[in-house]
């Protein structure tokens, strides 16, 4: 079951090709408009540059959460996976992965090129990608939840960013501090270790409670 | 073993709409005139007779309100989720009255918090905002509920609204607590603050008696708002019933309705 | 066996905003039969579909139905992917091994042998319907449920598809079709939702 | 009475604005949850007690 | 004409009530991650607000362009104003209004509460306000090109972003300078001269551009 | 007058991806003619109605065609509004007055006007497909093109889909209608959809 869902997700992954530059093009992008708008924060290896960061990490989830489930909503493929699926779970989780993988994964990569263009110190990246690896999945769990339930909403966006911005907030705030940490050349281990715990929780929760928000969702129709 | 039936019992009769209508009756009045009467007697006794903070003077007054607001408004959502959880486990329908009725109340009053803490903190801080634990775990309180509040807008039909808004309550209850440590936690690490919020001042009885009854009153007046919506959703529901029906013109002939014995604290 | 695939209503009601749709409904239809579902519009064919598929929740009565296939408006092919893409997903699904000789020779059966690599947003209604037909068979679900089925096939297609559910049929799975055109199949149960008689009072 | 006249009462020592917009807001926001639902509470009765009573009635119109 | 459709489109705003709400909840809970994620940017007036502040308004702007034609292109309505209408650029036309009613409008308004959260200078607000008076039309017009030509697409958020950000690269530039200008206590006549321009050349370009965009979407269908 | 309401095909060939689909078409047909346009499916019907309607560019050949109302499969109702606000809103696009009156006669007349003040959302496929029925009447438009508009229709409607074509023909408009069914109207044209002679190699 889960090497033909996968090979699905893979083969529209290709067929939109566009889908996995565009997290990276929009992270770029953001940095440029913070670099017009505001110069003086990114001119110099800076405190803030951590959180400038992850806001914009947040922004470009926050995007493509909006298209988690809505295509699969529209053609009809959702409503199909949750009758026909032997297991729908497996179905979603393998979702809120490719999700990730096109995010999450893409952050993390560019990090090296984004950072520094931010005012990220150099020494400070290798953290910051140990915090977005370890965070990251975290906002794409939690994200489904809020994904899940307003798929039906034309007018989705902005409820689920209300929805689920408050639950990233922790994951913020740990990633936020790993990074000013790693700048400044402090242990982290125990914030990295609370990202890991959020993450894990998120990963036992949101899978369920996205099937019920799906399921809720596909009833509206 | 005897109580755990009397439990069960108690339980089942919760689901029945009649029972509820029956037993709330007098808990509506008794929480109704609780409210009132310690709600005027903590408005005078915050307002005209606890004595003044010495280092912050008489802006110290408006803990008595803002205190119970953001208590008020914790316990508000906290429900929410409890009644979310009950709807979604046992699907009970009365407790997405519940939430209806919880909602726009602690919306509410999050917002009064963090107005009243705004107004305070002009005297006390010298600025109506800053970025500290309690204040952000509000502002996120508030946005949870705002949340919620336009998620049950867009959904139109009842029954997916309920379980809707019941899920989003429970998954937001069980951040809560996640939010606000993590948030105190971040604050603590970051800005040593210059006042601490957290650290609770050895106040003398005659402060903190009306704070309590200030707090009481908040929690009658809650129970009060929250159980006339549910009760007037269950004569809804159940209008073609014969109870209903029975209670209804009763009440209009006799005219001296129980529900107005209530209604008249509002002028205090 | 035969017993788990007998479908049973018993005083079966759908409700849509706390409203009562139709009359309850009794009904047991042994394996093997094709219901089919009749109604004025909105009498409420597509919202038991639904509810049978596990898609509606607010009904009263009972059922009882296999796991089902269901196939309503919106037909679950992704545009991107090909026919044959698409079928493997269902298969996928199902954790069934995707056959598929099978699909291929259903497709030449179809008529959309040709379309098989062209992805399904380039492929026009009644060709879309077309590639759905074949998961139904692919499937190996018992029970099929089919709202208005006939929707944009040709006349060559329509009758492909009372061949399908006739010998869906045969080999002892069961239909629930709702229609406004008749289907021409043996062994055909006519299930018609008429109005309730009164709108009960609760 | 913590104050010693009412014009002291009213000035809160200079915190006067800020302490009774706090409590007005208050106020407020109570009584206008009060009222709201109150009104609520007595058109909803209202309406039901018309059903009911049309539906006493229409039965015997009809025999 | 313009009568029934505002009528239909102030109808739609009520039954979807939320949505009116929604902008400005966005902006606040921007600005709390913010000021969560650097906190030493908010901490005092500065320079940097106006940027940050900027940089929100584009994102708030970002994510309701997304859904200005979805709910009409999924429903047929949008192919049918293009065939029926008397003049299809006016439906357009109405369509973006409605739109910076709901998102630009409601920033204006919502700049006193926000901007000094953002640490914004009291004296700098009025500035702002006009600013974003001026500016926020442009972005509504501007993105609304994007938004015709990626309706059609199920992931069009991010490609949206990256269509449409260049375009409001000038607004973004003049609008920091206005708000600086204005907490530095300068004259910013000219630069609201330049957004005012911007503005206008916008009104007349755009809903040109955006209608032939729309075509080109329907015509995918 | 006349003349402007004539549909008119020269050797009209519709191409998708550079593919043509059908033979080259010619056709007069003066005002008052119903049009029926046949074709298997993938045949390239509905490419011919968007075509018409203006709705796809890539054709060869040329036609002429009053400005027309146009019935896909996506029916272009907003479902939060009700269908008389819809039926506004139609009004308002062609800058005319709505007239609510004549409206709702025929909603009485389609047995949907017990529904005319609730949100097209919740209305059933046909009944929904019914309010599109008003509109076409409504519209001051002579030519329809209509694309399968028997989907989901029950039986009834059926007959009032092929009454209010008649009524539209004999006031002189023109329908151009793709269907599997027959409409029994009179003065019918069947137009049939063959594919290309041979492929054009290029
Ligand atoms: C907008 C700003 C503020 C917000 C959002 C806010 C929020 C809160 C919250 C959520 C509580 C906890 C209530 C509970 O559950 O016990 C609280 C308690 C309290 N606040 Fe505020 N507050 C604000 C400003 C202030 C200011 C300016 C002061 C005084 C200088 C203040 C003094 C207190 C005190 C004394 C308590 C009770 C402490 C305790 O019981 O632990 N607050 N506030
Ligand atoms: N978006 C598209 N891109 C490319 N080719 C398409 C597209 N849509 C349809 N086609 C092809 O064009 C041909 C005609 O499609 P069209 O939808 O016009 O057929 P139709 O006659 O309406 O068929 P049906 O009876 O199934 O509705 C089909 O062979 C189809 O494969
Ligand atoms: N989402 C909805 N919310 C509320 N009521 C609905 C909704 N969808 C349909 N209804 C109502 O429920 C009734 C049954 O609808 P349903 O779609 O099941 O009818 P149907 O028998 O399938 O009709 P058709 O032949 O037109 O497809 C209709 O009267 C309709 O008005
Ligand atoms: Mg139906
Ligand atoms: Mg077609």
């Amino acid at each position: 079951m889960v090497g033909a869902l996968l090979l699905r997700e893979w083969k529209i992954l290709l067929r939109a090709r566009a889908s996995i530059v565009n997290p990276m093009a929009f992270l770029l992008l953001s940095t440029l408009l913070f670099a017009i708008a505001a110069p003086q924060l990114v001119a110099e290896p800076s405190q803030q540059a951590s959180g400038i960061l992850w806001v914009l990490v947040l922004f470009t989830q926050l995007l493509s959460l909006d298209a988690m489930f809505r295509r699969d909503y529209d053609s009809g493929t959702l409503e199909q996976s949750l009758i026909m699926a032997d297991v729908p779970f497996v179905a979603v989780l393998i979702r809120i992965f490719v999700q990730w993988l096109g995010t999450g994964l893409v952050i993390v990569i560019a990090t090296p090129v984004i950072g520094p263009l931010l005012g990220l110190s150099w020494s400070a990246v290798p953290g910051t990608m140990l915090a977005l690896l370890l965070g990251t999945p975290a906002l794409s769990l939690l994200g489904s939840i809020g994904a899940g339930i307003t798929v039906g909403f034309s007018r989705g966006g902005i409820i689920l960013a209300l929805l689920v911005l408050p639950l990233f907030l922790p994951v913020l705030i740990f990633g936020t501090d790993i990074v000013n940490a790693a700048g400044a050349g402090l242990n982290y281990t125990a914030q990295a270790y609370w990202l890991a715990l959020i993450t894990l929780v998120a990963l036992i929760v949101s899978p369920f409670a996205a099937l019920a928000g799906l399921r809720i969702s596909v009833e509206m129709q | 073993m005897k109580l755990k039936q009397k439990l069960k019992e108690y339980w089942h009769k919760l689901g029945s709409p009649r029972w509820f209508y029956q037993i709330t009756t007098n808990w509506v009045t008794f929480f109704g005139g609780s409210a009132l009467l310690l709600l005027v007697t903590g408005f005078v006794w915050a307002l005209a007779f606890a004595p003044a903070d010495y280092q912050q003077g008489n802006s110290f007054r408006i803990m008595y309100v803002h205190v119970p607001a953001a208590m008020l408004a914790q316990s508000l959502y906290i429900g929410m989720g409890v009644a979310g959880f009950i709807g979604l486990v046992w699907r009970m329908k009365l407790t997405d009255v519940a939430i209806a009725a919880c909602l726009p109340l602690g919306m509410v009053l999050t917002a009064l918090a963090l107005f009243t803490g705004g107004v305070w903190g002009k005297p006390t801080w010298g600025s109506w905002w800053e970025w500290d634990g309690r204040t952000v775990s509000t502002l996120v309180l508030l946005f949870l509920y705002v949340g919620i509040y336009a998620l049950r807008e867009a959904i139109p039909d009842a029954d997916l609204r309920a379980r809707a808004s019941a899920l989003v309550s429970l998954v937001g209850t069980v951040n809560i607590p996640i939010i606000k440590y993590s948030v105190e936690w971040w604050n603590t690490l970051h800005q040593s603050a210059s006042f601490s919020l957290t650290e609770k001042p050895a106040m003398p009885a005659e402060m903190w008696l009306p704070l309590l009854v200030m707090v009481l009153g908040f929690y009658c007046f809650a129970g009060h708002h929250v159980l006339s919506r549910m009760r007037l959703e269950v004569l809804t529901r159940e209008s073609s019933s014969r109870w209903v029906a029975e209670l209804m013109l009763n009440k209009n002939a006799v005219d001296g309705t129980p529900q107005t014995s209530t209604t008249d604290h509002g002028k205090g | 066996m035969t017993d788990a695939l007998t479908l049973q209503f018993d005083s079966l009601a759908c409700q849509r905003d706390g409203r009562a749709l139709f009359a309850e409904l009794n009904l047991t239809a042994p394996a093997g039969t094709c219901v089919e579902l009749l109604g004025a519009n909105g009498a409420g064919k597509s919202t038991l579909l639904r509810t049978l598929a596990g898609l509606h929740s607010q009904y009263q009565g009972t059922f009882q139905s296999p796991p089902a296939v269901y196939q309503g408006h919106r037909l679950g092919l992704d545009e991107l992917l090909t026919p044959l893409e698409n079928l493997a997903w269902f298969a996928g699904l199902e954790s069934c091994v995707f056959d598929q000789t099978k699909a291929l020779a259903l497709a030449a059966r179809l008529g959309i042998l040709a379309l098989a690599h062209t992805p399904c947003g380039k492929l026009s209604a009644g060709q879309q319907r077309r590639v759905a037909m074949i998961r139904w068979v692919l499937s190996g679900r018992r029970l099929w449920l089919l709202d208005e089925p006939l929707t944009a096939l040709d006349t060559h297609a329509q009758a492909w598809l009372n061949e399908i559910i006739a010998e869906h049929c045969q080999s002892g799975g069961s239909v629930v079709c709702a229609t406004h055109t008749d289907l021409s199949v043996p062994l055909k149960t006519v299930l018609n939702l008429r109005p309730p008689p009164e709108q009960a009072s609760w | 009475m913590y104050f010693d006249s009412f014009a002291e009462f009213l000035q809160m020592g200079n915190h006067g604005l800020y302490v009774w917009v706090a409590y007005g807001s208050t106020l407020l926001v109570l009584l206008s949850a009060f009222f709201i639902t109150r009104s609520m509470a007595r058109s909803g009765e209202e309406s039901i007690r018309w059903a009911i009573l049309s539906r006493q009635v229409e039965p015997k119109n009809e025999s």
